[in-house]
């Protein structure tokens, strides 16, 4: 009898759990809704490290992106914004992504943020034909190699980008001793050989270091010995700002030249005094003058639009655009976006064959640190 | 492979290792003390040190100091931010003392459980700083880099002359300041009384407890010392460095471990001469290939030392080995 | 929490099951095996709701199955050297890697290794180790670096243990991060070849789309691996293990050989790991260093002592909810790694025995339970 | 992998009191091989150890004959369990040798020595204690057994089977028939059965499937014993196996001694209880610190006036 009731116990508190479960569960399918218009109920994916270490470099493009759905308007379309946490890590991108292909009211995925997660999921996207629109994905690879016609980004790869960052160091700085650094990673590294390719003698030392390091003493008396007339950093901010810190500690004066890792309106603010000067290279066109980007930015999040937050806001523009166009299907939202045009945030938006944004529509853009605020200095050509 | 470099300027790199490996002694005590009662690696000492670094930051912004203030106000809010530092790492330390060891101390848990609530809280504190105050408080918090502004500014003080080597002041605190801070808490363990009661602990709790010391004062105290200790740490971090992050703590405290076992874990001493050793390998390595190596180089020379003393440099325990 | 608990106790499931013919076990078993084959498809409400893909914001089920699996054969793997012969691993994730990096290495017609060999041997630009054949080179990585790593190690003692393999760990990413004319570097390998199979529609018949496939293919590998782990802990090699931690010298002196049973359990344990990590390579298709944080080791020893440190059921618990879990709650995004460590520290302090710890476990904390509260009395 | 199972009594701990049924079951299966009688077995030859400026054995020497039973006595501190340590290879001698069957074995692995032939208990008992008596032994049992950790794992080692082996079941047997069984299933099964059998020889059976930290404590010793029997030494050395036992209890224990010796085993005993000692060994060496100062017969040892200097002096030890 005992043992009875106690089964009918488990019993109960099976079927009560249960009940929790789906109430969760109910709700969460329910979040689309019932939308007003009755075929443009639309989802899209956002996939990146929103948590851990890296979470700094994907937050403010994500911010970005929810910012431009947030200030979108059409009465038509109900569309939400669906984050997925992957911490960067392509085993907990490769679930996400088969979910989001098998789920048809996801009608675009904004991301990989990162190049490894994009590899590792770009194939799957594209068996769904998926359009992907990634806001800081670099790598040279993800569209020169294995290309799939799904995948588009709005950041030059790392060849371009590494030669325009030369060029700015010999040409504008006249720098013909160039110390060139990078963090090992997969953003810093492939930009730095770029650079390194570039200048050729115009390099004296190269240095590696670690992200997450802090003390760059090794690095710094390398310097010394150098004598460098320009230094570059492949890598980001959290890396970047102890290493100039140190720098000018050490005395050593020699202007410092950053890649696009380090371009957000929070690079003034990690820095600090020591950053004055400090050179950001960007392949992004200064924010127009009467743009209320940066204010809505802050006003919204209460923090200056950070790292790739303009390649967000632009992402999620190109796929709003598109519904705008009257895309109901993956297949009109590939077809719109393969052709689009339009005039971006951080650039003049197209993309080619491969899924880049053309070669002409991109400058380069330096930008220096000057009291915390990163200002356009000069345009530069790769 | 670049042994010239390290040669030429051997004096200076073995300054910058002791630089660095300053801050990894004075977070190392923490573990090795706590190692030396406990028998347990506290794995959250990490986010002891993480939150002392935001200590800093907070004092520095509520006195509103910058660069450039006057001496008499540089001096008294380094010294504010110090003692705040002290009192929230070793109050972080206590808390998860009491909240995630306390309890399974009391079921006497095998040591592993320890590890996991350690790892637990470690992902706690860091969330702590990298999201829920975010979500309430906005930036700073969050998972941004955040600059420190440098009240201290680095000034070159003298020259040592005959290998030519610029001391700034900053250095000089940060060296100065880890090894008097040790010299203070190897004095308090080996003279106090209540050292006195760390070291019968740790040497044997039970007798320990039946001669009257009370088990759970002497745990308490030491994580109070080892969290104020990775406070004074995270002050000259600081001074170093300019800069907090809500992760910071990771890289450092796998670095001040593995400084605790290289000298000995559960020896004071061996702490100091873990750390130095460390930072100076680290630097060595990092002249001779560059910095992607340096984290190799720590734990290959960690493997060699074990195999040929496998306690440790200095071996033994915080009982035995008269601290 | 406890009132479930409790009750579930009360049943004694397990000393019926004990108690149950032989017959009625096994098949028990087998509806539990037909079951878990069975789940990517569970579709049946209220039982669906287990299923990770129901929320807007969820992942896919048949794919979080599969890293589910993938890090249970982990966890059983680990739980060798842990659980059974007491030594504390935190540099799993190098064997882990390990053996991801071999399939990659020479599995993939675009690793510099097979490139290498490409040229020398005069091969064709398509040719690569095949599958099959790098099933046993990852093993045999992953066996030979755990021999290398515990020869010199394993006198140490249980922390000293720990750090050096915490450090092993590291060694063998950032090995794999820099030297980039071996392992392509920061950038990883692509093209990881995936098990041989018929074509379905056009497509591989494991291919990145049907994980439910993926999931089969790991789940057999899983019981396969059960089975022969329960077999080592029935057998002298499981008492030898369970001399040693109870008594090393005594057990040296009875004639148990303690380093080589030691060095056994660590080579198991690593070659294990790497046939886990061989499976996420060929899945992922692609291999990259950052996937093989340390902080992934942790959550290995985690799933092994959250379950139950020395039973595999444990193991295979805590690899299931320490995986699943946060790929359920996908809503709470941000939130989820807080939510984790809060619910390490509250189960661990609520459960130190582990969630299902093994018989002879459980009745040793329970005695040390008493011994500490005796102790907490005399003081 | 179910046989395995320990099925165990929950409520246990009880000190019950010591009461050893008579065993007079035939052992003839637990008997050993071993070579001629009254050849030297064991030669401590001129061993001397030195731990830092300590001397704990100085130029001790002395030799076990197989078949006898050999009392190694001394007050306090004379050096006798460090003795068993040299032997067992817990210690390495600083000087000397220890020769076991002519070959030296001083500085080998203790494991290793074990193999060769040599067991022992502890003066404070150390059992496995959360193993079962059972399991305990077939970890001693273990130490003769060839199964490798691969041969555990894949059971790829095939014998044939004997008649006795084969099992009932009609399929299973042609099975067994046609593949064999493998090793590691028989020397479970043997193991198993000369376990329970050697349990049964110390008289401890019935409780073979508690705990053994849950068994009394005469229990205990007499479980270490048969642990120690399990490995199939030619020489077991027992320390102070009577330490703790009443009057009935030593008399029992002098029985089994007696009994093991006729198994084929050559006994080694540490003891300070004299009437013990007297009444088993055939010869008797007695040390005082770290030194040899008489070994003889019994009635020798009993009236050499060193002997009983030395014990006078250390009037506790005649306990």
């Amino acid at each position: 009898m005992i043992r009875s009731s106690k089964t009918w116990q488990v019993a109960a508190m099976a079927a009560a759990a249960g009940l929790v479960l789906s109430a969760c569960g109910t709700t969460d399918t329910d979040g689309g809704g019932d939308a007003s218009g009755e075929d443009c109920n639309f989802k899209i994916g956002v996939m990146g490290a929103l948590s851990g270490a890296n979470a700094s470099i994907v937050l403010p493009s994500v911010d970005g992106a929810e910012l431009a759905l947030k200030q979108w308007e059409n009465d038509e379309c109900e569309v939400t914004m669906e984050k997925f946490d992957t911490e960067g890590d392509p085993a907990k991108a490769t679930p996400v992504a088969t979910q989001i292909a098998g789920d048809e009211t996801f009608i675009g995925v904004m991301g990989g943020a990162f190049s490894g997660e994009t590899r590792a999921t770009k194939s799957i996207y594209a068996d769904a034909g998926v359009t992907m629109v990634s806001q800081s994905a670099t790598a040279t690879d993800l569209t020169q190699e294995d290309q799939v016609d799904v995948f588009h980004r709005l950041v030059p790869y790392d060849d371009y980008q590494g030669a325009a960052i030369a060029n700015y160091l010999t040409d504008e700085l006249g720098a013909s001793k160039v110390f060139v650094v990078d963090n090992s990673e997969a953003y810093g590294e492939p930009l730095a050989d770029r650079v390194e390719e570039t200048l050729g003698n115009a390099m004296t030392q190269r240095d590696k270091t670690e992200v997450g390091q802090t003390d760059f003493a090794p690095t710094i008396s390398k310097m010394e010995s150098a004598q460098p007339d320009a230094v570059f950093y492949g890598g980001y901010i959290a890396e970047a700002a102890p290493l100039l810190k140190q720098m000018r500690d050490a005395g050593i004066d020699a202007p410092f030249v950053g890649g696009d890792g380090l371009y957000g309106a929070d690079f003034g603010n990690a820095v600090g005094p020591a950053g004055e000067g400090a050179v950001v290279m960007c392949p992004c066109a200064p924010i127009a003058e009467d743009s209320t980007f940066a204010a809505d930015f802050e006003e919204e999040f209460g923090a200056a639009p950070g790292a790739y937050a303009a390649e967000g806001y632009d992402a999620m523009s190109v796929f709003l655009a598109a519904l705008d166009d009257g895309a109901r299907t993956r297949e009109e939202m590939e077809e719109f976006v393969d052709g689009y045009t339009g005039e971006g945030l951080s650039k003049e938006i197209a993309f080619d064959e491969n899924g880049d944004v053309p070669k002409e529509n991109v400058s380069y853009w330096a930008y220096k640190n000057e009291g915390g605020t990163l200002v356009p200095e000069v345009e530069v050509k790769p | 492979m670049d042994f010239d470099a390290l040669f030429s300027g051997l004096d200076r790199h073995t300054l910058d290792g002791i630089t660095r490996g300053s801050i990894y002694a004075l977070v190392a005590l923490g573990y090795t003390m706590v190692y030396g009662v406990m028998k347990l690696i506290n794995f959250a000492h990490s986010e002891v040190f993480m939150v002392g670094t935001w200590t800093v930051l907070g004092v520095y912004t509520v006195l509103g100091v910058s660069a450039g203030a006057g001496l008499a106000a540089v001096i008294g809010a380094t010294l504010l931010a110090l003692i705040a530092a002290m009192l929230a790492s070793a109050g972080t330390a206590l808390a998860v003392e009491r909240i995630a060891y306390r309890p399974l101390r009391k079921k006497g848990a095998p040591p592993l459980i320890f590890l996991i609530t350690g790892i637990g809280c470690s992902m706690v504190l860091v969330e702590t700083f990298g999201q829920v105050l975010r979500f309430f408080f906005g930036p700073p918090f969050g998972r941004v880099t955040v600059n420190i502004p440098s009240v201290l500014q680095t000034r070159d003080l003298f020259t040592i002359p005959g290998v030519d080597l610029t001391i700034t002041n900053t250095r000089v605190i940060i060296i100065v300041g880890a090894i008097v801070m040790m010299l203070a808490l190897d004095t308090f363990v080996n003279k106090s009384r209540l050292g006195r009661g760390v070291r019968a602990v740790a040497q044997d709790p039970d007798t320990a407890s039946l001669m009257g010391v009370n088990q759970n004062r002497v745990i308490m105290l030491v994580f109070v010392l080892g969290g104020a200790m990775a406070g004074v740490a995270a002050l000259l971090y600081t001074i170093q460095y300019d800069i907090t992050k809500f992760d910071i703590g990771f890289i450092i405290g796998l670095k001040a471990f593995t400084a605790a076992v290289l000298g000995g874990i559960g020896n004071l001493r061996g702490a100091l001469v873990g750390g130095l050793l460390l930072g100076i390998a680290e630097v060595y390595a990092s002249t001779i290939w560059s910095s992607e190596w340096a984290n190799v180089t720590a734990f290959v020379v960690l493997v060699v030392v074990l195999m040929f003393r496998p306690t440790g440099l200095l071996g033994e325990s915080l009982g035995k080995a008269r601290a | 929490m406890s009132q479930i608990l409790d009750t579930y106790r009360g049943l004694k499931l397990r000393d019926r099951l004990a108690e149950a013919p032989n017959w009625v076990r096994k098949i028990g078993m087998l509806l539990v095996i037909a079951f878990a084959f069975y789940l990517p498809f569970l579709n049946i409400l209220p039982f669906a709701y287990i299923r990770t893909d129901l929320s807007a914001r969820g992942s896919d089920w048949a794919s979080v199955l599969f890293l589910i699996v993938v890090y249970m054969i982990a966890a059983v793997g680990l739980n060798v050297v842990i659980g059974f012969a007491g030594l504390l691993d935190l540099g799993y994730v190098g064997f882990y890697a390990l053996g991801a990096y071999s399939v990659a290495l020479f599995g993939s017609p675009s690793s510099p290794v097979v490139e290498a060999l490409q040229s020398r041997l005069g091969l064709g630009e398509e040719w690569a180790v095949p599958f099959a054949m790098c099933i046993p080179i990852a093993i045999a990585m992953s066996l030979v670096a755990g021999v290398i790593l515990g020869a010199p190690t394993l006198r140490l003692r249980g922390d000293y243990l720990a750090i050096v393999t915490l450090g092993f760990g590291e060694i063998i990413r950032i090995t794999a991060r820099n030297l980039d004319n071996v392992t392509n570097g920061a950038t990883g390998i692509s093209g990881v070849p995936v098990p041989p199979g018929p074509e379905i529609g056009g497509r591989p018949f494991f291919n990145t789309i049907d994980a439910e496939r993926w999931y089969w293919f790991a789940l057999t590998i899983l019981i396969l691996i059960i089975f022969l782990a329960f077999r080592l802990e029935h057998s002298r090699v499981g008492r030898a293990w369970l001399a040693i931690r109870e008594d090393e010298d005594a057990a040296a002196i009875m004639g148990v050989a303690a380093f080589k049973f030691k060095l056994w359990a660590f080579a198991i344990g690593a070659s294990v790991g790497g046939l886990a990590g061989l499976l996420f390579g060929s899945k992922q298709q692609y291999v990259e260093p950052n996937a093989f944080m340390v902080q992934l080791s942790f959550l290995f020893v985690a799933m092994v002592v959250i379950g139950g440190s020395g039973n595999i059921y444990g193991a295979l618990l805590g690899a299931f909810l320490l995986t699943y879990l946060p790929e359920r709650f996908r809503e709470f995004q941000e939130w989820r790694p807080f939510a984790f460590g809060v619910a390490l520290v509250l189960v661990m302090i609520l459960r130190p025995q582990g969630l299902v710890p093994s018989r002879r476990r459980a009745r040793e904390f329970e005695d040390r339970k008493t011994e500490a509260q005796e102790a907490a009395v005399d003081v | 992998m179910s046989d395995q199972t320990i099925q165990n009594d929950p409520e246990t701990g009880s000190d019950a009191p010591l009461t050893v049924a008579p065993d007079t079951s035939d052992h003839e299966a637990l008997s050993i091989e071993v070579g001629p009688e009254g050849e030297t077995l064991l030669e401590i030859d001129h061993v001397t150890l030195r731990f830092g400026g300590v001397v704990a054995l100085n130029d001790v020497h002395f030799s076990i004959k197989r078949g006898e039973i050999l009392g190694l006595i001394g007050p306090n501190g004379a050096g006798k369990t460090t003795c068993f340590n040299v032997m067992t290879g817990v210690y390495t001698p600083t000087a000397g040798e220890v020769r076991f069957n002519g070959q030296v074995i001083s500085g080998t692995k203790p494991h290793k020595i074990n193999q060769l032939g040599i067991a022992r208990t502890f003066q404070n008992i150390r059992l496995f204690p959360e193993m079962s008596a059972l399991e305990n032994v077939m970890v001693g049992c273990d130490a003769r057994h060839k199964t490798s950790v691969l041969g555990a794992l894949f059971r790829a080692y095939r014998v044939r089977p004997s008649e006795d082996d084969l099992p009932d079941n009609p399929l299973k047997r042609s099975l067994a028939k046609v593949f064999g069984i493998s090793r590691h299933t028989l020397e479970e099964r043997s193991g198993r059965v000369r376990s329970m059998e050697l349990l049964k020889f110390v008289g401890i059976a019935d409780r073979a499937h508690e705990l053994s930290r849950n068994l009394p404590y005469g229990y205990q010793r007499r479980l270490e014993i048969a642990r120690a029997l399990a490995t199939q030494p030619e020489l077991l050395c027992l320390d102070e196996p009577a330490a703790g036992f009443n009057p009935a209890e030593k008399e029992d224990l002098m029985d089994l001694i007696r009994r093991i010796r006729d198994l084929g085993h050559t006994v080694l005993v540490i003891e300070h209880d004299m009437k013990l000692v007297l009444g088993v060994t055939d010869r008797i060496v007695v040390l005082e610190f770290g030194q040899k100062i008489a070994e003889g017969t019994p009635e020798a040892v009993a009236r050499n006036p060193k002997v009983i200097a030395a014990y006078l002096g250390e009037p506790d030890d005649a306990a």
